[in-house]
């Protein structure tokens, strides 16, 4: 089974737009004092910070600092108990996560969430919204648009399935499939919506090596195109390698910000991770 | 798809050849009969398919029906139409059944006879469905004649009980009824009759079969504080509702159903309990036929008949068979014709048991008039295959179900013009 | 009204017994177990059981119906309903537990609930039995108010239990384990409960505490086939109401369901009874979906 | 026509009309995962709609609107999606077995409704003598018989050929996602509770569908006839033949129905007279015994369910 990278050129046709053509304001995400609590417990207390348009920017932190909750968040998973998040100057924190994505911003999670009984190419066909065939009765008074829009919405997807080095496994049921290829099978789908902004809950963890290049190289091939990143990530070659700018969070707060080389120089950044490790 | 056509086909084979072997085997005729044996009648079914079962066990004895073998084949409905009608398409399309004794409760009886054994020709006879809406269906041509019960209906009951409370001098009664066409149309009539004697009557509560409490229904009828309670039960539910009426101090001044005469109401409530309560029923307790009906039960099962549906499961059986007899064939057209010939009229009387049946052969193969008096007395069928009979009053005496009083034909009539 | 009132405490407080059990599987199996009604009526026909068996129903203890007999038939039947609910849990749930859908565990107990309600049918058959049938009068309290002394026994009895419950869940090891099993299964699992062994006293405590109401029901009013199928929208009813996981809470919701549905007849025709609980979970769902007392596991998503 | 071929027309018309149930339990249970306890009720509230607006107006009852068939059956229809929708709405946002739960309690209150509410539903006596449409057309029930089973043949192949159109569409694809990951469907610009009720009251009204048929067919209803075993009967027909699957569906709903008539005609044989009383339960043990066995051993069904389901993908 290829897992290895696809040809360059061959990514080059794929249809997914460069955003960065329509100026700084498209795909910036913006949090400011975000709250989320369960109970006593303030999870996320208060985070501010701003992920640029068009840039990547990494988001680190001891284990249980807050920020998959954060992400969740975001995303809409959970109602924020304070604050905002806006993006491209549109609040989006107090929507659900169905209009969070209509909005712009897509998502991975920690843990793939493939839909397991499904193949790989039907995971990703499932990700237009307003499809004409999501309509039950357009299947039985519009087939003809219904097949076409299918015809179409199949030949993109297997683009960027291709993209994504997946095809050899396109019709494989997700489930049965390497965690890592399921990793890719998160960033097929969210590619398939298009975003502005993409949030990628550890794209590396439990990733081998080669396929965490290929997941490295499409991040910055789709950066180069202007798409926005905000990503988790423990493993710190990762992230010093692609990110522009690092969020450094601890007990539910932002201790530090600023460039790799900034960040890492910092006392506090230093003395979370030894504490992280230590408890 | 092959898997549908397979258990298709499977059922046609084990159908088919059910259907074979009873061809070989020559001389057979099927009887069938839809009960409750499980649901919501579950109490009293089965002893009523006894009875049944009874019936044709004694003709087989007195050497079968035009010589041949009766088979009772008996088939539950569950308490529900579907199951019965079910259960009653398969006995006669495939069983071949010319006649159909069924079911208990009217609203199974009802379907069946309007979708299966009307239009196929097969004569219906049922031992306990009383619902008015038959006489109704008969009178408008809907049952074309195949339609009998052994049974009166509810409307001479309903006069008799009320015009006994006239005479206890009951003032003021509460009704409670069990929520089905039979509890329904008895506490109306029981009402109007009631009403019409100048009794009070407080309320008319119905319960919901199979409830494990009945406690908010009998609160309801205890308000008005009755000196008097007309139950419309069956045993199990009956005893419940009773029980609880009793424990939070209602009169025992009670008036009970016919279905309520069964020994499994009298042990749950406690006899004590009810030295003041009376019932009605058609079933006789004394004269010869009754005897001879009591005897041979009493030496099939070791205990006495006491339970609803009997009596008159046992008549419903004897005449169907005595009308094959007589007409000579197994055939639902000619049972439907030959019925009024061996009941009611001034021919030989024949009473329950192998002896009688044997005697009614012999008389039949001679060509003379029968006439049959059955467990419940003698029975005659009007135009709409109803009967009317005499009643016995039942109370509880010594711990045990006793006969009180007993009304004729005429008394009951009386009664009834009364209340015109 | 008042003897509404007294009614409905008294059915609330067996419904509050069966919701105990329903409301700790619920919390802390995460599925809604329709075959917990049934063993509710299994406790009951279990100690009728002992009572035919041994033959023995010695004197009553005056002023109540029942004699030192019943009390250690129900102690059989609470083991016997205990075992009943460990077997289904090894033979159904325990294979059905990994499957991807977790609904799969509640179809499974849909079926379970119709096999234990006929397995009873079959050995002790559809009529209405009685533990004794000696009838009890209720006593006059008050003006419109009778209350039998079986009535009374069942209300203290109640009461004990709910104390020595809360009692074990504040104070031991293993109830300690429970509730934090039920509030979040995550974490304790990373602090090390057996899940196993409280899963296991999950099922032993609901199923005896079930047990017990099955014979308060049988003592009561009657035993049947059915009771536990004519309980089982009450028993959820009430443990939604009062939140699910949280104990006290279903004691709460029982006693609501319990009183609703008696005083409830007072206006509506006896008949419709019965929807009454589903009313009060429709409501329930609508207006405030975690319950009164807001469940460990509330009505969210978990 | 002889015997067995008279009550073989009269057996598929009752399993073809479950079909129909089954069919749409199985877009809820199979493809969107929605575990409906009361199926009964909904068939129920179709019967009794039907029955309601088709039947002659009669004194003592409310309804007696005299429609004709088929717009009876779309009122009776139009009924079973208000309930679904108001079921729906409480409990669709919340835990899955709320779903469960609520529709459990429907079928009992439906079954109240219509054992209490007399002067709507004739109460325990039920409504009788409906008309069933197009019966003066025919001389003999038998040939009726065969009609009837011609339009319950047709309307259940309609419903197969819908279903799977749409299942086979992007639309089957949204359902089984919601199903597989409900977070991830949400993640992706999903509202999976507006899928979920839409899947519910869809399944909802062809369950009223069927009743609605049943009215036409057997000219009568009555609370007994939608007593809660057929909840149970109908689940066993799905499982068994594989839920995900319409085909499986039709074949369960027949194979059960024929498991359930053959082996009441065999206890009726075989078993003593006495023992009789224990049949029926051994017959309600049977169904109880197919749903868990299956579940277990065979959770696919007889027939399983398609990998891919939007015919686009293959």
């Amino acid at each position: 089974m290829s897992e290895s990278l696809p040809p360059g050129d061959s990514a080059s046709g794929l249809s997914i737009r460069a955003s960065s053509a329509e100026g700084a304001r498209r795909g910036r995400l913006e949090a400011a004092g975000v709250v989320k609590t369960f109970g006593a417990n303030r999870a996320v207390d208060g985070v501010s910070f701003a992920a640029e348009a068009g840039r990547i920017t990494g988001l680190i932190g001891p284990n249980g600092a807050g920020k998959t909750t954060l992400f969740n968040a975001i995303a809409g998973e959970y109602a924020l108990d304070g604050g905002s998040v806006r993006l491209d100057g549109t609040e989006i924190g107090s929507l659900p996560p169905y209009r969070v994505f209509s909005n712009g911003l897509a998502r991975t999670f920690q843990i793939p969430r493939p839909f397991a009984g499904m193949t790989v190419l039907e995971n990703v066909m499932f990700v237009p919204e307003r499809q004409a065939g999501e309509r039950f009765w357009n299947s039985w008074i519009r087939p003809g648009t219904v097949a076409r829009e299918e015809r179409q919405n199949r030949e993109r997807a297997r683009e960027i399935i291709e993209f994504c080095g997946l095809l050899p496994v396109e019709r494989q049921l997700a489930g049965s499939i390497s965690g890592g290829q399921q990793k890719l099978v998160e960033l097929a789908r969210a590619l398939m919506a298009d975003p502005k902004v993409l949030l990628l809950d550890e794209p590396g963890a439990g990733v081998n090596p080669a396929l965490l290049d290929t997941i490295v190289d499409r991040i910055v091939e789709l950066n180069k195109r202007g798409l926005t990143f905000l990503i988790i990530e423990h493993n710190m070659d990762f992230i010093m390698s692609l990110c522009d700018h690092i969020v450094v969070m601890a007990t539910g707060r932002v201790i530090a910000e600023g460039t790799p080389k900034e960040v890492i120089a910092q006392p506090q950044v230093i003395e979370a991770y030894l504490g992280g490790a230590v408890a | 798809m092959k898997s549908m056509i397979a258990s298709g086909l499977m059922g046609a084979g084990l159908v088919l050849s059910g259907a074979a072997s009873a061809q070989a085997q020559d001389c057979k005729i099927a009887v069938g009969s839809v009960l409750s044996i499980t649901g919501s009648m579950a109490a009293i079914g089965s002893a009523i398919g006894d009875a049944g079962k009874l019936a044709i066990d004694h003709f087989n004895e007195a050497g079968g029906v035009n010589g041949c073998e009766v088979n009772f084949i008996l088939r539950d409905d569950q308490g529900s139409p579907n199951v019965g009608v079910d259960a009653a398409k398969t006995l006669v399309e495939i069983e071949k059944v010319p006649v159909l004794l069924g079911a208990i409760q009217s609203g199974v009886s009802l379907p069946i006879l309007t979708s299966v054994t009307v239009p196929a020709k097969v004569t219906q006879i049922s031992c306990c469905s009383s619902a008015p809406s038959f006489t109704e269906l008969a009178r408008e041509g809907g049952t074309q004649g195949y339609w009998f019960r052994t049974l009166p209906t509810d409307r001479p009951q309903a006069a008799v009980l009320a015009t006994i409370a006239a005479e206890k001098g009951y003032k003021k009664i509460a009704v409670i009824h069990v929520n089905s066409d039979y509890g329904v149309s008895l506490a109306t009539r029981f009402r109007d009759d009631a009403e019409k004697l100048g009794i009070e009557v407080t309320g008319v509560t119905p319960y919901n079969q199979e409830q494990a409490s009945y406690r908010a229904e009998v609160n309801a009828a205890l308000q008005a504080e009755p000196d008097a309670l007309f139950l419309v039960a069956f045993p199990a539910d009956g005893a419940t509702v009773a029980r609880e009426w009793i424990s939070f101090g209602g009169s025992q001044n009670l008036i009970l159903s016919n279905a309520l005469r069964a020994d499994e109401f009298v042990e749950s409530v406690g006899a004590q309990y009810l030295e003041n309560a009376y019932g009605i029923d058609n079933a006789q307790v004394e004269g010869e036929s009754v005897e001879a009906f009591n005897t041979s039960w009493k030496d099939a099962k070791g205990s006495d008949p006491n339970g609803p549906g009997l009596h008159v499961m046992y008549d419903a059986a004897a005449v169907a068979l005595l009308a094959m007899e007589q007409a000579g064939e197994a055939d639902g057209t000619a049972i439907r014709d030959n019925i009024r010939k061996v009941t009611g009229g001034e021919g030989e009387p024949i009473y329950p048991g192998a002896e009688g049946f044997k005697k009614a052969k012999t008389l039949i193969a001679e060509g003379k008039p029968i006439r049959y008096v059955g467990a419940t007395g003698p029975i005659t069928f009007d135009e709409n295959g109803d009967v009317t009979g005499p009643y016995l009053i039942y109370g509880v005496k010594d711990g045990e179900l006793a006969t009180l009083d007993r009304w004729d034909k005429a008394r009951v009539e009386a009664a009834l013009e009364k209340l015109q | 009204m008042l003897q509404a009132i007294a009614d409905g405490i008294l059915s609330g407080s067996i419904i509050a017994l069966g919701a105990i059990g329903l409301t700790l599987t619920m919390g802390i199996l995460r599925f809604a177990n329709f075959a917990h009604a049934e063993l509710v009526t299994w406790g009951a026909y279990m100690a009728l059981g002992v009572l035919s068996l041994t033959g023995a129903f010695m004197g009553p203890l005056a002023p109540f119906s029942f004699g030192v007999p019943l009390l250690m038939a129900t102690l059989v039947a609470m083991v016997a309903t205990a075992l009943l609910a460990l077997a289904i849990d090894w033979l159904v749930y325990r294979p059905l537990r990994g499957r991807a859908n977790h609904l799969t565990l509640v179809f499974g107990s849909f079926g379970v609930s119709l096999l234990v309600r006929m397995v009873i049918l079959l050995l002790f058959g559809g009529a209405a039995q009685y533990y004794s049938n000696t009838l009890q009068i209720a006593m006059k309290v008050a003006p419109g108010l009778r209350i039998m002394p079986d009535q009374i026994f069942t209300l203290g009895l109640t009461a004990v239990i709910v104390v020595a419950l809360h009692l074990f869940l504040q104070k031991t090891r293993l109830g300690l384990s429970m509730r934090a099993l039920a509030e979040n299964p995550e974490l304790a699992r990373v602090n090390g409960i057996d899940t196993r062994h409280v899963v296991r006293w999950t099922w032993i405590i609901g199923a005896s505490l079930a047990a017990i109401a099955g014979v308060l029901y049988g003592l009561t009013v009657q035993l049947r086939p059915e009771i536990g199928f004519h309980l089982l929208l009450p028993l959820f009813a009430a443990a939604i109401l009062g939140g699910v996981g949280n104990v006290f809470g279903a004691v709460i919701g029982g006693l609501i369901v319990g009183l609703a549905e008696s005083i409830s007849v007072l206006f509506i025709p006896a008949g419709y009874k019965l929807a009454v609980p589903f009313m009060i979970l429709l409501l329930v769902l609508y207006i405030r979906p975690t319950g009164i007392f807001a469940g460990t596991v509330g009505g969210g998503k978990s | 026509m002889t015997g067995f071929a008279a009550y073989l027309v009269f057996f598929l018309i009752v399993a073809l009309t479950y079909s129909i149930v089954v069919m749409g339990l199985n877009i809820q249970w199979g493809y969107t995962g929605l575990f409906n306890a009361g199926v009964v009720g909904f068939f129920a509230i179709g019967a009794y709609g039907t029955a309601i607006l088709v039947g002659p107006d009669r004194a003592h009852l409310i309804g007696g609107f005299g429609l004709p068939f088929p717009l009876a059956v779309l009122g009776g229809m139009a009924l079973c999606a208000l309930a679904a929708l108001i079921v729906g709405l409480a409990t669709l946002r919340l835990r899955e077995e709320y779903l469960a739960i609520a529709t459990f309690g429907i079928a009992i209150s439906i079954q109240l409704v219509a054992l209490n509410f007399e002067s709507l539903t004739g109460g325990a006596q039920g409504l009788v003598g409906l008309p069933r449409p197009l019966f003066g057309l025919f001389d003999s029930p038998a040939g009726y018989n065969l009609f009837y089973l011609g339009v319950v043949a047709v309307m259940a192949g309609l419903v197969y050929w819908a279903l799977e159109t749409a299942v086979r569409s992007p639309w089957g694809r949204l359902l089984k996602a919601v199903r597989e990951d409900e977070t991830a469907a949400r993640s992706l610009g999903r509202n999976p509770a507006r899928v979920r009720l839409e899947v519910f009251v869809l399944g909802c009204v062809l369950m009223g569908l069927a009743g609605g048929l049943y009215v036409g067919f057997i000219g009568y209803v009555s609370p007994l006839d939608f007593l809660p075993i057929l909840t149970f009967q109908i689940w066993a027909m799905l499982i068994v033949g594989g839920s995900g699957n319409n085909r499986g569906a039709i074949v369960g709903a027949v194979g059960v129905w024929a498991l359930w008539a053959m082996s009441g005609l065999a206890i009726s044989r075989f078993l003593p007279v006495a023992y009789q009383s224990q049949g029926g339960a051994i017959q309600v043990i049977l169904i109880g015994l197919l749903i868990v066995l299956t579940l277990i051993f065979r959770p696919r069904g007889l027939i399983g369910e398609a990998e891919s389901v939007s015919k686009h993908a293959d």
